[in-house]
């Protein structure tokens, strides 16, 4: 190895730095540790100016090793290691010391701060003597993508990346894609009708010669690796053969098996076979196996008696498909909250009291009253129609005991309930609101609109719907007025919180894909990253990520559909050099890191009596490496020695 | 203890979960004492037991691993091969004469900032009241230590 | 306290309040005392109010009661009905959707009205609490009849009137005790009441 | 049947106002295998009054309490019947727990009378007990006298699940109602099962507080409920000493007995109404009590 020539880079990030850590003093105690060449400070490492600096004293000064002390590798390493290439040394000569997430801003005293500084700068030091030139691998890209959730996100995803030519899988759990928007009646702030701008839209992913849709379909396992995923997929048996099915619909009237609409939120029914909404997309019924007579009784049959193409197969079994794919966009949705977990809003305790999915459905024309408003009375719709209505936002929202955060659509949502039901019914409408945010183009001025239709607007949260001599009541407090209220209203919406989709964990461990603290999945980076994980190759978009309304889940879909085509176009695609090696020699053929290695990379070869890797498959995690009695298995760019010159320093400064 | 006692903590931390929520505290401007100082692995199972008595022989004053969460590991199980693992470590530390409070195996999320910095809290605090770490006399060197245990089926 | 004076002089009915008025270190004390550190993260949405049985009777809501302890509306507050009329049934601290102890900070109010003496003597509640504690104080658990005796003592004698028939109905019924049961340790009881009330009442 | 030990901390009222109560609970307990012993020299809880005078007041009075049974041994829990005294022991362990400087405090006032505490009792209340202890099960087993067709409004208050705690929803309590089914009693649906009686208020602000005693009573009586049912000392006696005044006020001819549990539960045990107290209220049980 020739003489190791370091330089070291103190970075301010203009005050981010600056302002806690001497950054002189971290400067002139690089400078003093050995193998040290040049030690600077600059305003600003990554910027133009600052990798010039760099370049240069590679250049001139015969630099071989580079410590930049600023912000997190997971920030800027692959920036650096670019200008280290750029002057012609390889970018894994290069090592970081994060100052500034882990220093800077973390800690009060700027004494303390400068010392813990100078110990993670000698720490890099030390550690970039040991550092090797990898060389960066590259595989090819297979070039059909999968799409997960066949919702508007998902279903936007998938057209975009078709209508670029390439072939797509589209799988979604349920019968029928079109996710929630299918359930809504009008859309904010325009007030267009769902159905009539997402039907085609659906129509057109089930047809495109690109797409292949696996509705009724969920994903299993997941292996390989960005450009090369192998996708388990099972096809949950139908027990209607979908290419014989022609839809008529004759099954469904037959059955004589009535079981609660899940589309209309219970406030009608289905059948046991049957299709969730008229329009959907493929338009081939399901068997509910748990309700259907045949299934529990062995009796009944009617759905295969009468089907006039003989689709129905009581025989059908799960299948299993494997997808080889490039890229995996991952849409899965959201859920409403419950509210049956919060009995002092009378939902489930009084018929009246409504979720707002299920007033969608009322206020819709293919729902269970034909797009009427009307009251229930014994678990049936009367004809009467209320004459007040109570919207109540933020139920299960900014709401520690259920949901801390803001669902984001609901005041939007609400807004267009109260304005459709006020329109459909003349009832006076009231609205309890915490804040109205109605922050989107063209949102404010929806609310005015809503605002001059008369709706009473009450600042102040629904606290309780309690029922006295049959009247409901909306127990609040109108905080404009300080004035304690109980409003009598003839039915009341519960305007529910956004919440992770069930399942999302299963979805998220599949998927290597990790969740924040409220349960929907984290994107790379909150601002610059928003549609990656921490996966390559694996995109979230849509509500999987956190609410949205209908315009921003277009626009991510159409993003992630962007992400992939720039994955799948550029054909091959860069993967980490970092992956563990073994020394034939040194390996004594126990075998012990064989049943250890998650991704099969590491097979014992007969002949010479030693393991050996298989680089494609190692991802680098090193698990193999720790648990090596003799010390045969090492991994790249995190060495023993390397290691160990990093917690000589830390330990001892 | 004298009140001027700063103890110093290594922290192995796996640089999908852990590292990105230590990076989240410091975005958030969470506080915590400086005595920390983070070494990065790509995952907790990268830590060999040699590792966290280097880092005692070396001076340190305790000790810290941290990794996604059960179920959530990057390279699906590496964690719970830490797991398994730690309760090696911890038998070897005991025998070392290392105290309970130097030591900690945690799980940090990436979106656990505020989690993350309460635990260096609360670490810290429970090593300032152990004390400055000195290893017991006639403790073995460095090579001794790293063959007692360096690995010796430790993952399995 | 030292009164204040308004430095904006309120011209018509309409409360006006000048910066002066507000005291800064109420809530700071409110939450040592209550051991409520969220009040500040109050969102005013009025749940409390909404849940709370007894807002029709209050003179301000107890959501307002956070917002004037936030504001520093100390003698406001301390001088409220509002706070009697806490029945410390929880729901506003079941409900809160910051996870506020609303009803811990009333407990904290209470005190302070007491310890400051902000309640009028005659008004019933200040001289419940206060008899109640005396009582307890001299026998270590509560005695029925000395509690009535002791609030007709201190809020008037029409009082016990009202009270009597309930409590022959009670001895008739074998419900009340003639005569006090005391603890055989009272001067343990004494003891850690000395300690913790540490003069708040005696004043 | 083997008999399970746990201290019994009777309450100020368990003594006074609640007697018939605690009559009915010492007859049921050894009939289901439950062996309650009293503290020794127990003090007031402190209750919400209390409380009021000084948050950390009813702390340290509990914290006595809680050391006595602590001090008895045995690691039996402490049982209690009052939803207040429930409450706030419960509360003096939370707040013990969770705030510094509230258990620096305990544990010196607790050291200057020569006591200590150190947090392990489990307070629970009796209706718990019963339910999760006992059981349902050899609950119905042992009911001699299933009070078929008995209409009943379970009656828990504010305090049994508020603020929280492991045993009962803050809004939708459900043990009494299994409990009194049990007994093969009808139990009403009840929607202010939970709400507040007011009897923290009756003493100082008696015209607010009888309104929530009309507020619920009117709805177990809606309900055609034939009796109250509750589980605290401060309820049955708000509810039931006060009905006549609430009826004077609002013109309501409102005429529900109010029972507790533990009486409703021995009834239909086989213990006769007297036996259990039956006769000590203000609303007469009537056609109740003959069952």
């Amino acid at each position: 190895m020739s003489e190791v020539r370091i330089a070291v880079y103190v970075c301010h990030c203009g005050t981010n730095i600056a302002d806690k850590v001497d950054v002189a003093g971290v400067r002139e105690f690089a400078r003093r540790l050995p193998g040290v060449e040049v030690a600077r400070d600059y305003q600003y490492m990554c910027a133009d100016p600052g990798q010039e600096l760099l370049r240069s004293d590679i250049r001139e000064r015969g630099i071989n090793r580079v410590v930049v002390a600023s912000c997190s590798p997971r920030m800027h390493e692959a920036t650096f290691r670019q200008v280290l290439e750029s002057a012609g040394l390889n970018g894994y000569l290069f090592e970081m010391a994060n100052i500034r997430e882990h220093c800077s801003w973390v800690t009060e005293e700027s004494e303390l701060a400068t010392h813990k500084a100078r110990a993670l700068v000698a720490a890099a030091v030390k550690r970039v003597r040991f550092h090797a030139p990898l060389e960066e691998r590259y595989v090819e890209v297979n070039q059909k993508a999968l799409v997960v959730g066949g919702g508007i996100a998902g279903i936007e995803a998938a057209l975009k990346i078709a209508r670029a030519g390439k072939k797509v899988w589209l799988v979604e759990r349920g019968p029928s894609i079109g996710g929630k928007m299918a359930g809504l009646d009008k859309t904010f702030p325009t007030l267009d009708c769902s159905a009539c701008i997402l039907t085609p839209k659906m129509v057109e992913a089930a047809q495109h010669p690109k797409i292949t849709l696996l509705s009724y379909s969920e994903v299993e396992g997941v292996d390989g690796y960005v450009g090369n995923f192998q996708v388990t997929v099972r096809r949950k048996a139908r027990y209607v053969r979908e290419e014989d099915c022609t839809g008529c619909g004759t099954c469904y009237q037959k059955c004589p098996k009535k079981v609660p609409s899940e589309f209309d939120g219970g406030l009608s029914h289905r059948k046991a076979i049957y299709v969730p909404f008229p329009q959907a997309v493929p338009n081939v019924p399901v068997i509910d196996r748990s309700n259907c007579i045949r299934f529990q009784t062995g009796r009944c049959g009617a759905c295969e008696k009468f089907c006039p193409r003989d689709a129905v197969d009581f025989e059908q079994e799960d299948e299993f498909l494997t997808l080889e794919v490039g890229a995996v966009i991952v849409a899965t949705g959201y859920e409403t909250f419950q509210p049956q977990e919060a009995p002092q809003w009378g939902w489930g305790r009084y018929e009246n009291v409504l979720t707002a999915r299920q007033l969608e459905r009322l206020v819709n024309a293919s729902g269970p009253t034909g797009g009427k408003v009307l009251l229930r009375r014994d678990g049936e719709f009367t004809d009467e129609v209320p004459k007040s209505v109570a919207v109540l936002h933020c139920i299960g929202s900014r709401d520690e005991n259920y949901y801390p955060y803001c669902s984001r659509l609901c005041c939007m949502a609400s807004l267009k309930l109260a304005h459709l039901i006020r329109e459909k019914t003349g009832a006076q409408v009231y609205s309890f609101y915490i804040d109205i945010r109605s922050a989107g183009k063209g949102y404010e001025e929806f609310y005015t609109r809503v605002q001059a239709e008369g709706i009473q607007f009450i600042r102040g949260k629904g606290a309780e719907v309690l029922e006295r001599d049959g009247q409901l009541y909306v127990h609040a407090e109108d905080t404009l007025l300080g004035a304690y209220r109980e409003v009598p209203v003839d039915m009341v919406v519960l305007s529910t919180a956004v919440t992770p989709a069930p399942g999302a964990e299963r979805v998220a461990q599949i998927f290597g894909i990790q969740r924040g603290q409220d349960g929907f999945f984290l994107e790379s980076h909150p601002k610059l990253e928003p549609l990656k994980t921490a996966t390559e190759g694996i995109y979230i978009v849509g509500c999987c990520q956190g609410p949205k309304d209908i315009p921003d889940s277009v626009a991510q879909g159409a993003g992630g559909a962007a992400e992939v085509l720039s994955l799948l176009t550029a054909g091959r695609v860069q993967i980490s050099p970092v992956v563990a090696e073994i020394d034939a020699e040194a390996c004594s053929g126990c075998k012990v890191c064989v049943p250890l290695c998650p991704y099969s990379a590491i097979k014992y070869d007969e002949e010479r009596g030693a393991c050996g890797v298989n680089e494609a498959l190692c991802k680098g995690c090193g698990t193999c490496v720790a648990s090596c009695p003799s010390g045969a298995l090492s991994c790249r760019h995190f060495t023993d020695e390397q290691i160990y010159a990093q917690i000589e320093e830390v330990s001892s400064l | 203890m004298t009140e001027s006692f700063e103890p110093r903590i290594v922290g192995f931390l796996c640089n999908w979960c852990s590292y990105a929520g230590a990076d989240l505290a410091g975005v958030s401007r969470l506080k915590y004492p400086a005595n920390l100082r983070i070494i990065r692995v790509m995952c907790s199972g990268r830590v060999e037991p040699s590792f966290i008595l280097k880092a005692f022989r070396d001076g340190a004053d305790g000790v810290l691993v941290a990794g996604c969460h059960p179920g959530d590991c990057h390279y699906m199980e590496g964690n719970y091969k830490t797991m398994r693992r730690w309760v090696m470590i911890e038998g070897i530390l005991e025998d070392f004469g290392v105290e309970k409070g130097r030591f900690r195996l945690a799980w940090v999320s990436a979106s656990e900032g505020d989690r993350f910095a309460a635990l260096v809290r609360e670490m810290v605090e429970d090593v300032r009241r152990l004390g400055p770490f000195r290893l017991p006399e006639g403790t073995p060197d460095q090579a001794t230590l790293a063959v007692a245990a360096g690995g010796g089926g430790s993952g399995a | 306290m030292r009164a204040v004076q308004s430095q904006v002089p309120g011209r018509g009915p309409l409360p006006v309040v000048g910066e002066a008025d507000l005291d800064g270190k109420f809530v700071v004390t409110v939450m040592e005392l209550s051991g409520e550190d969220g009040l500040l993260g109050c969102i005013q949405c009025g749940t409390c109010t909404g849940s709370c049985q007894l807002s029709s009777w209050m003179d301000y809501t107890p959501r307002r009661i956070v917002d004037m302890v936030r504001k520093g509306l100390a003698r406001e507050v301390l001088a409220s009905r509002a706070i009697w009329y806490c029945a410390s049934c929880y729901y506003c601290t079941v409900r809160c959707p910051r996870g506020i102890k609303l009803t811990e900070v009333l407990y904290a109010l209470k005190s302070l009205a007491l310890a400051r003496g902000y309640a009028e003597p005659g008004a019933p509640a200040p001289a419940f609490y206060r008899t109640f504690f005396e009582v307890v104080g001299r026998y270590g658990r509560l005695y029925e009849p000395g509690l009535m005796i002791g609030v007709a003592l201190r809020s008037g004698f029409g009082r016990l009137f009202r009270l009597a028939p309930l409590g022959l109905g009670m001895l008739r019924r074998g419900k009340m005790a003639l005569l006090p049961e005391r603890v055989r340790a009272v001067d343990e009881v004494r003891a850690l009441m000395e300690r913790v009330s540490r003069g708040l009442v005696r004043r | 049947m083997t008999m399970r030990r746990y201290w019994y901390y009777p309450g100020c009222s368990g003594h006074a106002s609640a007697r018939d109560y605690q009559r009915s609970v010492a007859l049921i307990s050894p009939a289901l295998g439950l062996d309650l012993v009293e503290v020794e020299d127990w003090n007031c809880c402190g209750t919400t009054a209390m409380t009021s005078v000084e948050p950390r007041l009813s702390v340290v009075l509990s914290a006595r309490n809680l050391a006595l049974a602590e001090e008895a041994g045995g690691r039996a829990d402490l049982v209690v019947t009052c939803n207040s005294c429930y409450a706030i022991l419960r509360r003096a362990q939370e707040q013990y727990a969770r705030r510094r400087e509230v258990r620096a405090e305990v544990d010196e006032a607790l050291a200057g009378i020569g006591r200590r505490y150190s947090g392990t009792v489990r307070v629970r209340h009796l209706l718990e007990v019963l339910v999760r202890d006992v059981g349902l099960d050899a609950l119905r087993e042992r009911v001699r006298r299933p009070l078929s067709g008995l209409r009943l409004a379970p009656y828990y208050g504010c305090l049994l699940g508020r603020p929280r705690n492991d045993f009962e929803d803050p809004e939708e309590p459900l043990s009494m109602d299994r409990l009194l089914e049990a007994t093969g009693a009808t139990v009403v649906r009840f929607d202010r099962k939970s709400k507040c009686c007011g009897g923290a208020l009756i003493t100082t602000h008696e015209e607010a507080a009888l309104e929530l005693v009309r507020e619920v009573l009117s709805e177990a009586a809606a309900r055609e409920a034939r009796a109250v049912v509750t589980a605290c000392p401060m309820c049955q006696f708000n509810l039931d000493a006060y009905q006549a005044k609430v009826n004077a006020a609002f013109g309501t001819r409102l005429r529900l007995p109010v029972l507790y549990f533990s009486q409703v539960l021995g009834l239909s045990l086989g213990f006769g109404a007297s036996e259990l107290g039956l006769g000590q209220r203000f609303v007469p049980v009537g056609g109740v009590g003959k069952l």
